[in-house]
Order: C-alpha cells, then structure tokens, then sequence
C-alpha cells in the first residue's frame, strides 16, 4: 500500500531495496538441492548476513538488525521484488529459531543462533515419519534415556534441505507409556552423528529437495534437547503455527509471480485467459493486503493463532492456480521444461507441506468457526 | 499502517449501527420493510441519518455533512449488507459522491445529508464503467429512459447523465416533473428497490456539462460501497450457515461435524476475509487518493461480488429444503448476493478493467 | 446422436415431433402451482393422454403405448425441445408408478393407473419430515394398525404439487419398537381424507409448490397400502432410485434449455462470458450422450442402480451453473424478474430435493468407488 | 443406438490390452522405457503392432491395415493412457489420418501399419487447428523450423505441412536427409517425447498441395485420440487414488473414510464418467460421419482436457508427500495429463471452436 510508512520504515525499505538492486545476482543461482547450488546459496546466506540482512528481525547481538515485523515484511517484498535466490537457511531462521528464542537456553541460543544468522550452519527439519503424515501425534521414532542424554531410533522423512545440510531438529517419543502428544521431546542432533543415516529422496524436478532420515542409536546429549523433556509437542505447536503463518510464505514471493504472470501475457495476449491471469493478480493482490492487515494487528500485538491456516490455504492453492495460468498460457512451450514448469511442480507440494490443506480447513473449521470435531470413539453416533 | 486495520473509532461506529440493526431490522422487520411502498423502513432510514448520520459522513462540513470519508461509510454500508436492511444508504453514496466530484452543490448535499433520498439514473450504476447514458439533453430538456434505477420511484433528488453535443453532462431533476414517468420493477432482490424511468423532454438543470471524470468517480465510489455490501452479505450468509449445521443433526450428529460440510465453510470464510481486507484497503486507498486506488477497487470488486456469490450459494446447499421458503432468511442472502453481483459491473468486467 | 435409430424409432420420433408442433399450447400455461395454472396443467394432461402420449411407457391397457426406454427418451427429447409444458403428474407417473407396477396388487393398478394417465387424479409426495431431512431412516410419523386399517398421525413437509394434488403417497412407522428403516410401511391416501390438513409452503419465487401435511389421526384403509406392511423401507427404495435415475430428468430439459442460452449470448455476445456459455452447452450434451449410453445399457437389462446418482449431481449442478451464466449475460436485466430469474431460483432447489447431492457423493463413494462408510458407533478411532 | 456403448468386440480388445500392458508396462517397465534412446519400450510396441495390430486397425485393408475405424484404435489408446504407457501410437494414428485422408499413399500406409514410427511435424498438433506451419516450400525444398513434434527425433516417416504461394501442401521428408537437424527436447512429461526440427532446404515429396482439408480432419482425429489417453489418464489417476485412501491410515482410520475426501473422489468419478461418455460419442459421430461430429469432438476433448487436470491435482493431493517423489506414479498421471491438455488445443480452444 504505501500509504502511511512512517520515515523510518520508508529509510529502511530504500536502504534494503539499495542493497539488494547492487548485490543480488544476476544469474539464478544453481538449485539449492543440488551439491553446488547448496555451496551457492550458503554463499549468498553469508553476504546476506555480512551486510546484516540475514535475519533483520532478529536483535543485534546475533546478527539481526532488530527490525519490525512490519519492517520484516517490507524486507520480505523487496526482496521478492528484487528476484533474490531462495534461502537455503529458511528452516532454521523460520521454523527453528523462533523455538530457540521462546524455548532454548542462553547457552543454546548463543551456540545456535549466530552460526545460523550467517549460514555457516543449515538447519534440516525431521517433521514426518513414514506411518504419520499430517498426524503428528502418533509419531513412532524414539528416544531413550541413557546417562548424559538420549539414545534416538526410527525413521523420519520429508526432511527438507537434509541432503546437504548440517543439523536436524525434530519430536522423538520419549516416554512410550503416554497418549499420543504427551511423551513427545525435542531434539536437535547434528546430521553427520554416528548413527544418523540421510537417504535423499528424488523429485517430480529430479532434485533431492527432501531426504529421509535413519536413526539408529544416535546418541543426543540432554544440552541438545529444546524445551523440557516430555513437553515436545507443547515446543513443536509453537513452530507449526509460525511455519504456517507469515514467516514461510510473505506476499512479495507471489506478487512478483503474479507480475511474471501479466508479462507473459502481455508477450502474447489470449482474451479468453486473460480473466485467469487477472484472477491470479486478484488473489496475489488479496493475499498482500490480507497478510499486511494481519501484520498490522501483530505490530499491535496479538498472535496469528488459527488463521495462518487461512494464509497456509489461500497461499498455496493461489500458486498452483497461478502456474497453471502460466502454462495454459504459454500453450505448446509448456510442453518443455522450463522455469515455469518447474515452479509448477515445486508449487504441487504448497497445499501438502507444512500441514496439508485438508489439516488446515479443519483447524479453520473447528478453532475458527467453531465447527463441531468429527465423532471419535463415541457411542453409536453420537459426536465424540 | 494502521489504515489496512479499521480503527477504534470504526469498530464503535460498527457496533452502533449493529446495535440498531438488531432491534430495528431483524428478519421479521426486514419482511415488513419489504412490503412498504418506499420499498424501505423510513422510520429506521430517519434514525440512521438522525442518529448515525449515515447519509452525511462523507459530505464536507461546509455542506451539511458529517466531512468523514468513504471508510466510515463503508463500516455503516458493511452493517446494512449483514442485516440485509432494504435502505437508499447506496444510491445517497453515489449521488453525493457524485456532487461533490462535481463540485459547488452545497444545497443539494445538505438536503442528502439531512437524509431526502438522492438517486443518480445512470445504467453505468448496474454495469461497468464505460456504459454509455441512453439519455440525451438538448434545448435544456432531456429525452430518453433508463432503467434499473435504484429507489428510482421514491428519489426525491434525482441525477441524470445525459449525451449532448458537447459530450457528456450531469443534470438535475425535479422527480415531479412533468414528462418524467417513473415505474417501479418487480425486482430479483426484494431488498432492494429499482425503477424504470422515461424522459420526454423533462426540463433540467445542469449540473456539469463535462461529467466523464465525475462519472468515473462515481463509479468508482459506487464499487467500494457495493463491495461493503458484498461483504456484510457474506458475513451474514456465513454465519447464518454456521450456526444452522451446529444445530441441524441427521444420522444422529449435527451435520457441521460432517468433514465435506466443514471444508467448505472454511473455504467460505477464506474468502470472506479475503474480500474485507481487499475491499477496505481499496477503500483506504481512495481515501488517501493512492494511484493505484482504481485497481484496487477493481480486484476487490472482481472477488468480492464472486465471495459473495459463492457464500450465498453454498448458504442455499446446506440449509437444505428450508432455505427455499420464503420464511427463511437464507433466499434473502442469495437473492442480495446476485442484485450486487450486477452492481457497477460484474466480476468479470470488473477483471476486464485490470488488463491492458 | 440419430446415428442408427430403428426405422420403428424414428417413425415413433416423427409422429411424437409432428403431434407436439401441432398442439403445444403457444402460450406458456401460468405456473401450475397456482389455482388457475393446475386446473390448466391438468387440461394439458389430459390432451395428451386422449393421443396417447401421457404415458408412452405404460401398457396399453392402462394407457400408455408399451415405447421402448429408447422411446420413452426419444419422446422426452421431443417434449422439451417442443417447449411443452411441465407435467403436473410427474410425482405419480415417475414416481409412484413404478411401484405400483412392481409392488401393487392388480386392483390398486386398476383402480390408481388410469385416473393417473389421465391427469384426473395428481399425486403428490410425502417423503419428508421436518427432523428427518435427508435421513429417510429417521421418519417419525405413525401408523398404528386398527380394525381395517391404520391410523396415521404426524407431519410430512416439502410435499411436492400438494398444495393443489388429490391424492398422496408416503412412509409411515407401523411398528415403534423396529429399528430406523425396519418397520417402515408405504400408504396412499387423499388429501381431502378427514384428519388432513394441507398447509401450503411459499416459495422463493412466491408460489406453493411444497406444502407441509399434517396428520391427525387419519384412518387409511389396509387396501390403501402399497406392498407389505413393514416393507416400506425396501418399497420405497425402488422409488428412489427411480427419482434419482433417469426419469426425473431427461435430457431434453437441459439441453433445451443450453440452446436457448446461445440464443441469449447470440443477443449480446460477450466474449468474456462465452466459455461458461459453451461449457454450459458442452455439460447438457455430456448429460445427453451419457444417459442415451446409460439408456442403451438398460435396454440389454440392468439397473440404474447408484449410477442414478452420478445423473443427479450433474444435471442438477449443471442447471445452476446455466442459470448462473444466463443472469451474467443478461447484466442489468438479470435485477428484474423475468423467466431466467425464476429459472435460476428454481434450479436452486436441484441439488438439494430427492436426496441432497451431498447424499449422492456418500452413495457414488461407498456404493461406486467403494470407500469406507463414516466410522460410526466404533470403538475409539476405529471405522465402524 | 447400440454405439453408444462399446460392444463386446471393443471390451474383449481392450481386455487383450491391458492384459498385455499389465505384463509388459508396469511402473517399473515405464520408467525402464522412459530411460531408453527412443523414449519408449521398442519391443513393446512391436508386440502391439503384431499381437494387437495396433498401428493399422484404422488402416484400409487394402494399405495393409486391418480396417477398423478410429473407434478401435480409440479403445486402444484408452489402454496406454491408463498404463501412462510411453507409445509413438498416438503420432502413428495421426499420420495415417493424414495420409488416409490424403488419399493414393498405399507404400507409406502399408509401413505405418507394419509399426513403422511416423509422426506429423505442425504446430497443430499441440495447438488449436488454426495454427499456420511455421515452413515453407520452394523449389522442392522445405525451409523453416517446428518444435515440438511428437516423436520427432525417432521418426522413420516424417511428414510436414508447409506453406506455399498456392496455400498450405502436406510433405514428404526423409528422416535422414541432409539439411533436417531433429534435436530431443527436454519434455515436462518423461512418457511423451518430443523433438524440435529445423529444415534447411530438406528435400520434400509433396503428398497434397491443397492440404486445408486434410489437416482439418487429421486435427480432428488428433483430438479424438487424445481424448482416449485423457480418458484412460483420468480413470488410472481415480484408481490409483481410491486405493491408496482406502489404505493409508491417518487418526486412526482409512483417510478414504473422511468424507471430504470421499466427496471428492465422487465429483472425480462423474468427470471421468462423463468423460468417457462424451469422448466415446464423438469418435463414433466421426466414424458415422455425423454432421455434429467436429462439434461434439470440440466439446468432449475441452471437458476431457479439464477432467483429466481435475483428477491429476487431486491425485497428487490426496497422495500427500509421498505424490511428489520420482519413485511413485503419481506425478506420472499429473505430468501426462497436464502435456495431453496442450495437445491439438487447451480446453478454452476447443471452446472457442464452439461458439460463432
């Protein structure tokens, strides 16, 4: 909108915008599932981080610039904006960190976070096992206590980045006496631990985006364990939320999209297409002015609680719709690979990460609107 | 920022005119406001502008009016879209706004802002932008119909576009006048009220004689105030469905603890946030003349009427066989979500205006 | 398709098409759910069964002309494409015919037949009841066994035609102590039998073509009752199936009404809107080629079956969205009451009578694809 | 009427096929068949070509081909469309559509019908039919560049449509002849191959001069086959999907037991249904020579097209994580219908081919 920043969040977007116009390459870079592309991207993290625009949100003292989270979000459209590379570190600086803040020691956090401001260290997350998918609460891996820490056993997969990255982070059952989400503990292990085995998975795109992960005695010291042992589910809720919400997805990504979408267009303008292309406009457009709202109440403060199930939904089904215009657009060249393709394929895993939509239509169902759950073990057909 | 986020003083003006609503405009109250000649409640339409001062918030001070702007009239227009009020809010928005484009009306806007009802005859008011009058002035009379025209019948200051040979004009006319013959239609919508109307050479005073820009304000006035409708109407079509299905029960649950029922009402409500955060930022941007204000007003537009549209018809499905009584409130939702979806242009001509 | 139609179906199309051209009234008849637009409905009824053409699949004894089920669709695309008027005995000649074929002694065939070729006696349903909606198994109306007969007590709604019909027809619980759809028993009745009273629902579009009954003790004779007492459920399910196949909807109606939505785009073509305007075209015929293949199937034996359902969620989806496009073509006229308006209020009522197509997606789930049913009334987290 | 439902000939064929098929083109065979030189299993299809005549069932008997029509054929590719067989079936079909239509080709026919590999290098086929060559003929040479041609780099039969100062001719072209270069493009569906060609004064035998006929009818078998692969794509997409709900567990039940998903499943299998229904009729209208028969074509290939999307995105979505890996089918079923949706028009073409 532009419409009232105040001089400081207009000297700060200039600055950011500066910065990026000099530094961003102007070649992509390789993918970052590829070995190069990782070296790449890790490289492009510590240029980031020397100019201080790793993790502007985060305070000085480990490598942020103590930004607002309506600075954040303006650092996040120009950079979109600017067509910067991926972040390889987004794993750690999104999913972990805010963890690490609200649950890690001092002693955690000073060992943890600055590594992972600059990209030294890339972080893997181990969310899914084979058997769980979307229910994270009946999750099988282990973790028994031994002197000193904890032996970790089972399998998880999904893992993001861990083909190449250098530590994990993840729930194992600690107690298998307790229900479901109770007896969960939160661990973070280096990925070249003895024990730990990475097995990359290929692709629709033929690259190792994801890996599963074996875990066979991988001994976890208890200075490693985020949270209290046991209250793992309780640390994780806070992740998935955070996952969901603002930080993963910020508008600038699909609004730029949305602006790469009207210049095909305008190459090769198709009436009947063009109420799709001003759709997925539409909707990139929404989606910012809907995520600027939600910033705004943040600022004031207050959590985004349920409704990033509402941004997880509309982000991720906007991109796949957005990449489908895209090809129909582009007719028989959308027979062969291209950018375009690609990111229609990577945008096919939107709706299924991070909790797949059908999750959130029933957190939105349920917390939101206030929609009975479905019936669980009740007598014959009464709700449960 | 604070501007994408209605304030405190708009909250309080919300739940004032809700408190209202509630006492004044419930179901059954709707169903007798329906049945009166004007097509509306007077009496609630007199304690709106007597109390809230609904029709003056964005007329300037030095004309009688409240010298707010378009937001705080979109938070009264968001309140009568949920209460599915028949009012004339909509057609005294666009007739003053379109005064005030033109500029120097001040006794005309007072008499709007004191409440008399204003309707501009223009079909630019059910279609886009760029429909042409199909009136034409010549020797200071005009001639021509047009027709759906809002509260057409019963406007007691009445705005009529008209081609001459200069271009195009805004006119003013005497709703008494002779020669002008004003017919109410049987509408899809009985909320709200249209009618036709033929001009066979009725005397009128120029308002502007170069009104295309005023016109294309208007119009753009004229969305953003459908859009406040479309979501109030949502809001209430969404609500109304949420509330039934944790009541209804078949197969010996309630039927909003069936999954299928419960994805789609999330979608509804994805959508109907969607559209408030569209539309009252494109609110926002008029307000503050932002350049790319049109554009905005347009993609809110485009997806609210569609939201709109989407909730009302899944408010039909999932009510079952009683939302096609008459009764019941939810054809009433439908019926006010495909009146507005016309309003100022539909989605698709809305999208139309987005690209090149 | 006309591709390879029999000279005897062809001759049987030319005589239906040339008796049509010849006696369609020119004017439309007023709604037949009011007073004068019955009595006028009942007229056209009985034109039609003076040549015959009432009931072209009866028997001739009860006068039909034994047609074909390619005949009976061959006439049906006639009918509609004729623009003839609605039938006011569609509740008795598809619905409850059918059954009394099937399940009624040859005295209740003797005695209900004729009249109901003829258009003298109309026939309305009783399916409904205000707590049961979709759930036909949960019916709380009462028959209770006297000298004779029954007694009927309770309350029917969204009866259909009976705010102007003479006779009804519908379950009742004969037996409290059997469980849900055990100890259903199917009646006929009249509407003016003492104890009844017809209290007439209005409409979206103003008109009474529902009413609610009410039951007071109403005394049906035992010769009134179609099939065994206690049987109701699995007589009535043959008249389901019916309502949901084929009969109800034959194609003609959709894709007459597809050409005449060509013939309001051909007015004031807008581009924009020509996709939903063929797409809408393109569905009726999909509609019409799968229900003649469905036709073709029948007539080597078979049964409709669950494939009904697959016929309901279609044409019933398909009318909305037409009456959707024709108000978007029409722009400013669609804010007045015309024919489309009251159309697209009518088809509203589609998806949701005669089994609501949520109904329709459980059946063409679990009895098509075979899916599992809801869990119900199984122990914890187990599928029932 | 009897044609609108396959007979027991058509059943029994496509049994004999996808018995083979079961055998020869498992997952494991297709990703074994994407990996070689040709892009496709070559003893496959010889097998096809013996066992099931596949190449020659439209084939004139007296070219050598057995004389069935494109109904045969259709039940075929419906075959390979479900197996996500990679088969040159669909460029062989269309090429000999060409030539039949042509007329007097008998030699090239006969080797078609033997299972020679033959394509058509136009832009029509993986655009509307109104899609100009982008060659030209002169002095018996041709001279231009078409990318992507369907099986262009493996073509032993290699004809052209080319523009010249009388209209558009169909050409002849020797595969190997110097001057043609034919370069394999990287496809987004691995189980269809493509090539782009450049022809710099490639030798050319004219086949027709007057060509705007024979394309129209070689455009409209082209869309009929590929309805079959959609069709058979979409219910190979439906299958898969049903079983995998009905297995894989979530909160302790089948997560095909959720009734969102079930619901979903449902409107799936009413699109293939209706599909097929479609597709079906309009081979059999062309076969007939129905008047009707290009429209009804148009409509089924735009409803197949959307379908068979439709299905492809819900497979990948109710597969969850494990849809999105090289090692499940999946992707399979949505980068096939995704290319199929590109070939001889998008849904919104064939549209577009339906209204004045």
């Amino acid at each position: 909108m532009n419409l009232d920043f105040t001089p400081d969040e207009l000297a700060f977007r200039d600055e950011a915008r500066a910065w990026l116009a000099a530094n961003v390459p102007a070649e992509c870079l390789p993918s970052m599932d590829t070995a190069d592309g990782f070296v790449a991207h890790q490289e492009w993290e510590r240029r980031l981080a020397d100019a201080r625009w790793s993790v502007v949100s985060w305070p000085d003292e480990v490598g942020g610039r103590g930004a607002s989270l309506v600075e954040w979000v303006i650092f996040e459209e120009e950079y979109y904006r600017a067509g910067a590379p991926g972040r390889v570190s987004q794993n750690g600086i999104f999913l972990l960190a805010p963890i690490i803040f609200d649950h890690g020691t001092a002693e955690q956090q000073e060992r943890w976070l600055p590594p992972m401001a600059t990209g030294e260290t890339i972080w893997a997350q181990a969310w899914s096992e084979p058997e769980a998918g979307s229910d994270l609460a009946s999750l099988r891996s282990t973790a028994t206590a031994v002197d000193g820490g904890w032996r970790l056993n089972g399998q998880k997969t999904w893992s993001s980045r861990a083909a190449y990255a250098h530590q994990g982070f993840g729930l194992f059952r600690s107690d298998p006496e307790a229900e479901r989400h109770r007896g969960l503990t939160y661990f973070c292990f280096p990925l070249d631990a003895p024990g730990v085995t990475v097995r990359p998975i290929a692709q629709l795109d033929g690259e190792a985006g994801f890996a599963e992960l074996f875990f066979d005695d991988v001994f976890v010291p208890d200075a490693d364990v985020l949270g209290e042992p046991g209250d793992g589910w309780r640390v994780a809720m806070s992740t998935a939320g955070n996952e969901r919400g603002l930080s993963l997805r910020s508008p600038g990504r699909f609004c730029a999209a949305a602006d790469r979408l009207l210049g095909v267009y305008a190459e090769a303008p198709d009436p009947a297409l063009s109420s799709a292309v001003v759709e997925a406009w539409v909707r990139a457009e929404a989606y910012r002015l809907y995520t600027w709202g939600t910033v705004t109440r943040l600022a004031d403060g207050g959590d985004v609680g349920a409704t990033g199930s509402i941004n997880k939904v509309w982000w991720s089904e906007l991109d796949v719709a957005l990449h489908e215009t895209a090809l129909d657009l582009l007719g028989d060249e959308a027979e062969v690979a291209s950018t375009w393709t690609d990111g229609y394929l990577f945008s096919l895993s939107g709706p299924i990460y991070a909790g797949t939509n059908e999750i959130q239509r029933n957190i939105i169902a349920e917390r939101i609107l206030g929609l009975p759950k479905e019936p669980r073990g009740a007598a014959r057909g009464e709700p449960g | 920022m604070t501007d994408l986020v209605p304030t405190r003083e708009h909250t309080e003006l919300a739940s004032a005119v809700r408190n209202l609503l509630d006492r004044r405009s419930d179901s059954r109250s709707v169903r007798r406001a329906i049945e009166q000649p004007t097509g509306f409640d007077t009496d609630l339409w007199s304690t709106l502008c007597d109390q809230i001062g609904a029709a003056a918030l964005a007329i300037p001070e030095e004309h009688g009016g409240a010298g707010f702007t378009l937001a705080e009239t979109y938070v009264v227009l968001e309140e009568l879209g949920r209460a599915l009020t028949p009012s004339p809010l909509l057609p005294s928005v666009v007739t003053s706004a379109a005064l005030v484009s033109a500029g120097g009306q001040g006794p005309l806007l007072e008499r709007i802002a004191g409440g008399a009802i204003a309707t501009l005859a223009w079909s630019g008011v059910t279609g886009p932008a760029d429909t042409a009058a199909e009136v034409t002035w010549s020797d200071g009379a005009l001639h021509g119909s047009v027709s759906p025209v809002l509260c057409g019948d019963v406007a007691e200051i009445l705005l009529v576009p008209a081609h001459h040979d200069g271009g195009i004009g805004l006119f003013s006319v005497d709703p008494t006048a002779a020669g002008l013959t004003r017919t109410r239609v049987a509408g899809l919508d009985p909320t709200i009220s249209f009618a036709g109307l033929t001009l066979d050479g009725v005397p009128a005073e120029v308002i502007e004689l170069d009104a295309a820009n005023v016109l294309a304000t208007t119009h753009l006035v004229g969305t953003l105030s459908t859009t406040a409708l479309q979501v109030g109407c949502a809001q209430r079509g969404l609500d109304m469905t949420v509330d039934y299905t944790k009541q209804r029960e078949q197969f010996g649950r309630p039927i909003g603890s069936f999954q299928a029922l419960k994805h789609r009402m999330a979608d509804l409500l994805v959508g109907v946030q969607m559209s408030r955060a569209g539309a009252w930022a494109a609110v926002q941007a008029h307000v503050h003349g932002a350049p790319n204000a049109d554009r905005l007003a347009a993609a809110a537009a485009s997806y609210c009427g569609e939201s709109a549209m989407a909730v009302a018809a899944e408010t039909i499905q999932l009510h079952g066989g009683i939302a096609i009584t008459w009764e019941h409130d939810a054809h009433l939702v439908l019926k006010r979500a495909q009146a507005l979806n016309q309003l100022f242009g539909l989605p698709h001509q809305q999208r139309a205006a987005l690209i090149f």
